[in-house]
């Protein structure tokens, strides 16, 4: 892999300021090319730059490749995965269902009234980020996030059609002749072929995907679904073909609220400087060991950053921790025969002290701190708890409306009635009878529902729900003369039993209306 | 006072002023930010001309769309209607008393009904179809006319007392005004309620009751549902249950009047109505039998001056 | 002072200009007031002078006293921070609650009540949905009658009797704002107010003056006239006066939006 | 002397009016608040008749530094006790009424049901928090950037107290059951008349004393504070035209009815979020976060085109919180349209602050309060992004009238205006009170913590509940029937309610460590404990400059 132009200084094109603590204002364009005139006579924006990242190959690259395959692998094939869920409900692994409002995760079904899981989720998610940030800091923007992942395909793509950084900063400045407008038209038809993939798969996870794909290509989805693929393919184009590292720097407030949280604990991509400084070409460092540190100024770790930004400078937005200069300068301290670790994963108070002269620590030893073992204790709480909630979590549901217009009704012989509205719920992919009982009210209660048939009225009924569905029900429930006190309501229990193996339960309280005396 | 200076970290120039030892620096826009404004810009001006946005002397502007969020709605239930349309073929195929047999049918009547009852016959019957004073409520099991799905379908196909509609249902208590002395009425009401055990039977009221009223009320007070004389023994009174509410009723009987819905609903409706009512709670099965006509209570309309108002 | 030495890049044209403002409060702030005063101006006078924004619409009313004393029960109350009375025009909620609200529906809501949260139900329509009795128990012991609720008790409205200070100068005010009470109206709000609420009571021509007002006892107890009786009068109107399913309403809210949408 | 007797003459007058209007007025609440008047008017005639002095015995209690200092301090240091004081009463009451919804059971009727006590949260955390917080940092900052001192100093005064006794009869009224019905503009017509008065001389002092100054140009972040100041004196005074029933009474009814009145409100209400909680708090961010960082304002072209386009544009957005509804179509359609093109100017903002710290990123690890402003201006643009989202018609059908609305507001309120003015506190308070440093940098970082992990909570459970209700209140049946009652989804929202009061809970314990910290700074202790980064006060260069001979041109 070592290219001949390794040690070679970049192009001259990508400029350097004059000042060593260049930062992003700078990295995006500074205002020494002359902006364009806006409609207000002056310069209204700065034209934004792109960043032609060499390749380079090391342990974080790997690392790097091989997160990607696996979460564009996961993207991709995952609602193409089958689960047989038998004839009542769809077999696809995963699939967000919103017609019929349930989602479906291998083993798992969720409703709408279950999604409290959902809310667990997010608040797991969230403080995963948090934990994953205070024991490793960004990253997830360096390897995880969509927009990484995105970026960095798109970047390959680039190299494939362009070569590597230098050939692509020329063809850049190129003018548009037909050798470059082939290339580009051909670089921007993967991109947005890619794009269209993305978009196309996303819509996969809310339908049958077969189904769907025979229909996509017919003519004869759901219009959504065109808007959905048209509008993700528009914005993965743009966003992974041309706004890349910006919405890192400037969009996405993750970036901010991860910076937020770092602190001098915190792992992160550091140079450091009290070895490497002062940096000197290893001509210069030959004749003068002294004057010299260990960065040999070969910029490897500018030419290789996917965000196009000097790790050299320090701390800085655009540093999405992928690690990839650590790979390229470990190279090429490898070939002039320093030490590695230059350019590595550290945390700020180990800085200090190796600055200070204390040995390199290895980088695992950051990530024991009370603040991760806080995260983790409680994002495994949640965890837990909803894994608890997940095993206890019966697959049998009742609420109880009673009705409010009338709320009791006298019949002739001086019973009274109440009626209740009932939603029975079989979450289970097959049809279950249950049973259906009356808990707590005074003798001589009896029930009857739907079709109105005294005759079958008794305290307990068996009825059939269909399978994973919600059986609405009414049901009437009445109480002979006399019995239970007149003014006082009457609370009681529906309780609902399942008539299978399992003998599920669910129990619900509502209350019995009676006649007051004052009505 | 201007000191424009290049900020060192940036390399960008200053503008020139200071304000408590804070600058600005003269940063152009970024472009992305810029170019994004401006789609919103660009979206903006496309949706008002689309859709209704601007107002102009006495309306606004209509969008190219025509659209409208009533507009919406009413294509959305036309749409709901039209995929109930198949059953309500289904309904109007099947005869009424046959209904209860699919009970799939019979939940989409009563769920169609329940609509109509709330357009149609809420205003007398109340929301809750359970009446007031003068109007019967259907959730009890007492019916004026039957019960059973048929009944209640002709009841609201023909009307009670609907002179327009001739096949009507018709029955008429005399007035007894002229008839019974004030203590004689008396009498009567005590043994009417008696027969409900409200009150005590008296010899005077149980005689009259039967030389005037046991003819239709039955001797016990059992009512005649297929006349649509009302049960006198029972708990329920649709002119209230006092003794002077029922003396009124006796003296100068009040007789309700129930419109014909024919001609006015589709057959459908009708049925899906009935089917509503008789699931209130107190629907009757067909009978196999009718029980012997028994004779009851103050049968008919005419609510308080209140309610009628 | 600030001469503006122009250098790379020349700040001229807006950027430039600006600077006049800067040093210029007044300036500052009346451009300020102009650009903010705008927006405001060119939604809101519209819908004052805009014919078809307000349907037209039989059976609106204003309010009976009792009512108005029901509503000014509700906003004490805060009702609106949990219960909207606005039903949109979608499937659901006309299915769930009746029909849309219009905007003549609360012509004489001062102020408007259209709520912007629904932790309760929508209550634009609840009037005639629910009995008298069961709104007494609900609002007495919500939980007894709804266990899932978690609507507060409001048990004491039933012991408040109802005192309106005047309900001559409530009706006075509201007419000040552009409510139409007649004179007779205003001169009889006082016996209005117990006359609808009071069985024993002659209610006179307040059937009339408020056509499909509803005369009863609401919170049954007849013994006297409380806030529960007031609040409960409310709610039973709510939503009821436009006969919206008559034919003649679904015309004219027909032709409403086709003209909207039309031209 | 005859000063003091002009003015025991005034407060005698104030109080006789009060008494009578105690003695004459049938209704009890309006006899209350009434009794709150004369009881101020009574403690300035014991403090104007007597040599006790309530203020400066408070200076004493308060530690305040003897004024006058160099700039006029003392009511920004009044203020800034005001923001902590109100900032926990609000998050206190609101992790009340959170509980609330998750305990009904915790409704004490009539005085403390969650209709009463809500309106008191909202106002608490928004007027009171926040607006004593607008009124600490926009004396300060105005003084600071214009090198000059306030302009009516007695004025100001009056501004402070005046806002306190708006606030505390505001708060009082809500309890007594006295309020318009209108959200966020609940206080009732004597109030209002009364913030009036008070806001038109928090105008005169703010306008003065920019014309004092010794600055050429106005400094960006005093743009916003006036753009703030003059649109909620306008929101204010048309949305609460009102004609009182009598002038002896509380209730008065709105001049505006039914869908007019819908609109206007709503201008109110959105703009209340425009110009109080975004225009007001990015004049503080404006100043705070170059300050703190130490480095020049990223762009001052963005903040032009960013502050016009925003004040412009934001004024039209009101309309979204009424999708759907009985207003007339075209209207939500401006409503929706100005709402999306509010995106970018809204970001300008965010841009502009975080861009700031350019060149000064590593002091986000080692800063407490700089980190705290990064995640605040997070927030910033989070819920600024959401809000355009939200206002989307087909969003809204799904979204309005749901927890998903309270999820973003607390978003906005929680991450962005509360941390803001959590970084600004801590940056006033050694300055205020001539510390070498706070109390404690490490328990920011508590602080923050807390904060963000409540907001976590908070956010995801509301937004979650907000879908779920969203989706179960269309949810069809496979026989094209309403599936759900409205009480089964509220039976759904149990978990997310408790959650949310959870994350409320410890956004609460996050502001208290923040009290003690603060109190413990104005004691002027210092705990020990292992230095972290912060910006060092420069007491010799925060001084105005004096006042030249020749007075400037005010252009």
């Amino acid at each position: 892999m070592a290219d001949t132009d390794d040690l070679e200084r970049p192009a001259p094109s990508a400029p350097k300021p004059a000042s060593s603590g260049r930062d992003w204002a700078a990295a995006l364009g500074t205002p020494a090319p002359a902006p364009e005139a806006g409609f207000m006579g002056s310069a209204l924006y700065e034209k934004g730059r792109t960043v032609h990242n060499k390749r380079i190959d090391g342990p974080f690259r790997r690392f790097k490749w091989a997160v990607m395959l696996v979460t564009l692998a996961i993207y991709y094939v995952t609602p193409w995965l089958r689960w047989d869920r038998g004839a009542y409900a769809p077999d696809q692994a995963v699939l967000i269902d919103l017609a019929n409002r349930r989602f479906y995760m291998f083993d798992i079904e969720i409703w709408p009234h279950e999604f409290y899981f959902v809310a667990g989720l997010l608040m797991m998610a969230g403080i995963g980020l948090f934990l994953v940030t205070s024991a490793v800091g960004r990253a997830w923007c360096g390897y995880a996030c969509p927009q990484t992942v995105w970026t960095d395909l798109f970047q390959h793509v680039d190299r494939f059609f362009d070569g590597d950084r230098n050939a692509r900063a020329r063809l850049d400045k190129a003018p548009w002749d037909a050798s470059k407008t082939t290339r580009r038209l051909a670089k921007w038809s993967v991109y947005l072929a890619i794009s269209f993939w993305t978009g196309g798969a996303w819509i996969m996870y809310f339908a049958d995907a077969p189904t769907l794909t025979y229909d996509f290509w017919h003519g004869t989805a759901n219009p959504v679904a065109y808007a959905t693929v048209a509008i993700l393919t528009g914005t993965t184009f743009w966003l992974g073909g041309f706004m890349r590292e910006q919405v890192c720097v400037y969009m996405c407030p993750w970036p901010r609220i991860q910076t937020a949280m770092l602190d001098e604990k915190s792992l992160i991509v550091t140079y450091k400087d009290w070895r490497g400084e002062q940096r000197g070409s290893l001509k210069k460092a030959a004749k003068n060991p002294e004057a010299y540190g260990d960065c040999v100024d070969c910029q490897q770790c500018v030419a290789v950053c996917p965000t196009g930004i000097d790790i050299r400078d320090g701390q800085q937005i655009g540093c999405i921790t992928c690690g990839l200069c650590i790979d390229a300068c470990d190279k090429v301290m490898a070939e002039v025969g320093r030490p590695r670790g230059l350019i590595d994963y550290a945390t700020l108070e180990q800085c200090e002290a190796e600055a200070a002269g204390a040995p390199a620590q290895p980088a695992w030893k950051a990530l024991l701190r009370v603040r991760t073992l806080v995260y983790l204790g409680v994002w495994s709480a949640i965890g837990a708890g909803l894994l608890f909630a997940l095993g206890t979590r019966t697959h049998t549901g009742l609420t109880v409306a009673p009705d409010r217009n009338p709320p009791f009704m006298l019949m002739k012989d001086g019973s009274v009635r109440n009626a209740y509205t009932l939603r029975l719920r079989n979450m289970q992919a097959r049809p279950r009878d249950m049973e259906l009982a009356l808990e707590g009210l005074p003798k001589g209660a009896v029930m009857w529902t739907e079709a109105v048939s005294l005759e079958n009225a008794a305290p307990v009924q068996v009825i059939a729900v269909p399978a994973n569905a919600t059986k609405v029900l009414r049901a009437y429930v009445m109480l002979p003369p006399g019995a239970g006190e007149d003014d006082d309501d009457l609370p009681f229990a529906f309780r609902l039993t399942a008539q299978d193996e399992q003998h599920e339960t669910a129990r619900e309280e509502t209350s019995f209306a009676m006649p007051g005396d004052d009505r | 006072m201007t000191k424009k200076r290049i900020d060192e970290p940036t390399g960008t120039e200053t503008v020139g002023h200071e304000w408590d030892g804070i600058e600005e620096l003269n940063t152009p826009l970024p472009r992305w930010w810029l170019y994004t404004f401006y789609a919103t810009i660009l979206f903006a001006a496309v949706y008002v001309v689309l859709y209704p946005a601007w107002p102009m002397i006495d309306r606004a502007t209509g969008g190219t769309l025509g659209w409208s969020s009533r507009g919406d709605l009413a294509r959305e239930m036309r749409a709901a209607d039209a995929a109930r349309a198949g059953v309500r073929a289904q309904i109007a195929a099947t005869p009424i008393e046959a209904l209860p047999a699919n009970p799939q049918l019979m939940q989409a009547a009563v769920a169609g009904g329940a609509a109509a009852f709330k357009v149609n016959c809420a205003a007398c019957h109340g929301a809750g179809a359970a009446g007031s004073p003068g109007y019967p409520n259907l959730n009890d099991d007492d019916w004026l006319w039957g019960g059973t799905l048929t009944d209640i379908e002709t009841t609201l196909t023909h009307g009670i007392r609907w002179d327009a509609n001739p096949e009507t249902r018709v029955n008429f208590m005399p007035a007894f005004k002229d008839m019974l002395k004030p203590a004689e009425a008396d009498a009567v009401a005590a043994h009417v309620l008696s027969l409900s055990g409200k009150a005590t039977d008296n010899a005077t009221g149980a005689q009259l009751f039967a030389d005037n009223c046991a003819a239709c009320h039955g001797p016990s007070g059992g009512g005649m549902p297929a006349m649509g004389v009302p049960a006198l023994n029972d708990a329920i009174w649709l002119f209230g249950g006092t003794k002077a509410d029922v003396t009124k009723q006796i003296l100068a009987p009040r007789h309700g009047v129930m419109p014909a819905w024919k001609g006015r609903l589709d057959p459908v409706t009708i049925k899906m109505l009935a089917a509503y009512v008789h699931s209130r709670g107190g629907g009757q099965d067909p009978a196999p039998a009718a029980p012997a006509p028994e004779v009851a209570k103050g049968a008919a309309p005419a609510a308080k001056a209140k309610t009628d108002g | 002072m600030s001469k503006n030495a122009p250098q790379s890049p020349p700040a001229s044209g807006a950027f430039e200009s600006h600077k006049k403002l800067e040093r210029n409060v007044t300036l500052l702030a009346a451009a300020t007031l102009a650009v903010v005063a705008i927006g405001g101006i060119v939604e809101i006078a519209p819908l004052f002078y805009i014919d078809n924004t307000i349907e037209k619409v039989s059976g609106m009313r204003p309010y009976t006293p009792l009512e108005q004393a029901g509503r000014d029960i509700y906003i004490r109350e805060g009702c609106y921070v949990c219960h909207s009375q606005m039903i949109r025009p979608f499937r659901d909620e006309v299915e769930r609650y009746g029909h849309y609200s219009l905007a003549a529906e609360s012509m004489y809501d001062h102020p408007f009540q259209w709520g912007s949260k629904r932790t309760g139900p929508d209550l634009a329509r609840v009037g005639g949905k629910y009995s008298d009795a069961w709104h007494v128990d609900h609002l007495k012991a919500p939980r007894a009658l709804v266990p899932q609720s978690i609507m507060p008790s409001y048990s004491f409205l039933s012991d408040t009797e109802l005192k309106v200070a005047d309900p001559s100068a409530s009706l006075t005010a509201l007419r000040r704002v552009g409510v139409p009470y007649t004179d007779a109206d205003i001169a009889k709000a006082a016996t209005d107010l117990k006359a609808q609420a009071d069985p024993e009571a002659d209610a006179g021509d307040l059937g009339t003056r408020y056509p499909k007002a509803q005369i009863r006892d609401f919170d049954g107890d007849p013994k006297k006239v409380t806030e529960m009786d007031a609040l409960v009068a409310y709610l039973q109107m709510l939503g009821t006066l436009v006969d919206v399913n008559s034919a003649a309403a679904q015309e004219e809210l027909t032709k409403d939006a086709k003209g909207g949408g039309g031209k | 002397m005859e000063t003091v007797v002009r003015r025991l003459g005034v407060w005698a007058l104030v109080l006789l009016a009060s008494i009578a209007a105690i003695a004459l007025t049938p209704d009890k609440g309006f006899a209350i608040q009434m009794g709150i008047v004369a009881l101020v008017a009574v403690i300035l005639i014991i403090a104007t008749a007597t040599t006790y002095d309530p203020v400066a015995r408070a200076q004493s209690i308060f530690r305040m530094p003897p004024g006058p200092s160099r700039y006029d301090d003392d009511v920004i240091r009044w203020g800034v006790i005001a923001t902590m004081f109100w900032g926990i009463v609000g998050l206190l009451v609101g992790v009340f009424i959170a509980a609330q919804l998750a305990f009904p059971q915790l409704n004490f009727e009539p005085y403390l049901n969650f209709g009463r006590v809500r309106p008191l949260h909202t106002s608490a955390v928004i007027f009171a928090f926040g607006g004593n917080a607008l009124l600490a940092t926009s004396f300060y900052v105005v003084q600071r950037t214009c090198r000059t001192t306030l302009a009516f100093p007695a004025l100001a005064r009056f501004v402070f107290w005046g806002y306190q006794l708006f606030i505390v009869l505001a708060a009082t009224g809500y309890i007594l059951g006295i309020g318009q019905g209108r959200e966020y503009a609940e206080p009732e017509w004597y109030v209002d008349l009364w913030l009036t008065i008070v806001w038109l001389a928090y105008l005169a002092v703010f306008v003065g004393t920019l014309l004092r100054r010794h600055e050429p140009h106005i400094y960006v972040a005093n743009w916003f504070y006036l753009a703030f100041i003059i649109t909620i004196a306008m929101l204010h005074v048309v949305n609460n035209l009102a004609v009182p029933v009598s002038f002896l009474g509380s209730k008065s009814y709105s001049l505006f009815s039914g869908v007019q009145d819908a609109l206007t409100q709503w201008w109110y209400g959105h703009n209340a979020v425009g110009f109080f909680l975004t225009a007001g708090f990015l004049a503080m961010m404006y100043y705070f976060v170059p300050k703190q960082a130490g480095r020049p304002v990223y762009s001052y072209r963005l903040s032009i085109i960013h502050f016009w386009s925003l004040i412009f544009l934001y004024i039209w957005a009101g309309p979204h919180h009424l999708h759907y509804t009985a207003l007339p179509d075209w209207a939500q359609t401006l409503g929706m349209v100005f709402s999306v093109m509010l995106w970018m100017p809204s970001w300008g903002g965010m841009i502009n602050g975080l861009m700031t710290l350019n060149g000064a990123w590593d002091k986000v690890r080692t800063d407490p309060i700089i980190r705290m402003m990064v995640m605040a201006l997070a927030f910033y643009g989070m819920s600024t992004f959401e809000g355009p989202m939200l206002s989307i018609k087909a969003v809204n059908s799904l979204s309005h009238y749901t927890d998903w609305t309270i999820g973003h507001v607390h978003s906005g309120a929680l991450g962005w205006n509360g941390l803001i003015t959590f970084a600004c506190v801590y940056y006033l308070a050694p300055r205020l009170w001539n510390r070498e440093r706070l109390y404690s940098l490490r328990m920011i970082n508590w602080h923050f913590w807390l904060a963000t992990l409540g907001i976590v909570f908070y956010a995801a459970s509301m937004w979650v509940a907000g879908i779920t209700q969203g989706l179960m209140w269309r949810e069809y049946g496979a026989d094209g029937y309403l599936v759900n009652s409205f009480v089964d989804t509220v039976a759904a929202l149990h978990p997310m309610y408790i959650l949310r009061a959870v994350g409320g809970l410890m956004y609460l314990s996050g502001a208290l460590i923040m009290a003690y910290n603060i109190w413990m700074t104005v004691l002027g202790k210092l705990r020990d404990e292992a230095p972290m980064g912060d910006t060092p006060h420069d007491a010799a260069a925060d001084t105005p400059i004096a006042r030249p001979l020749v007075t400037e041109p005010a252009e």
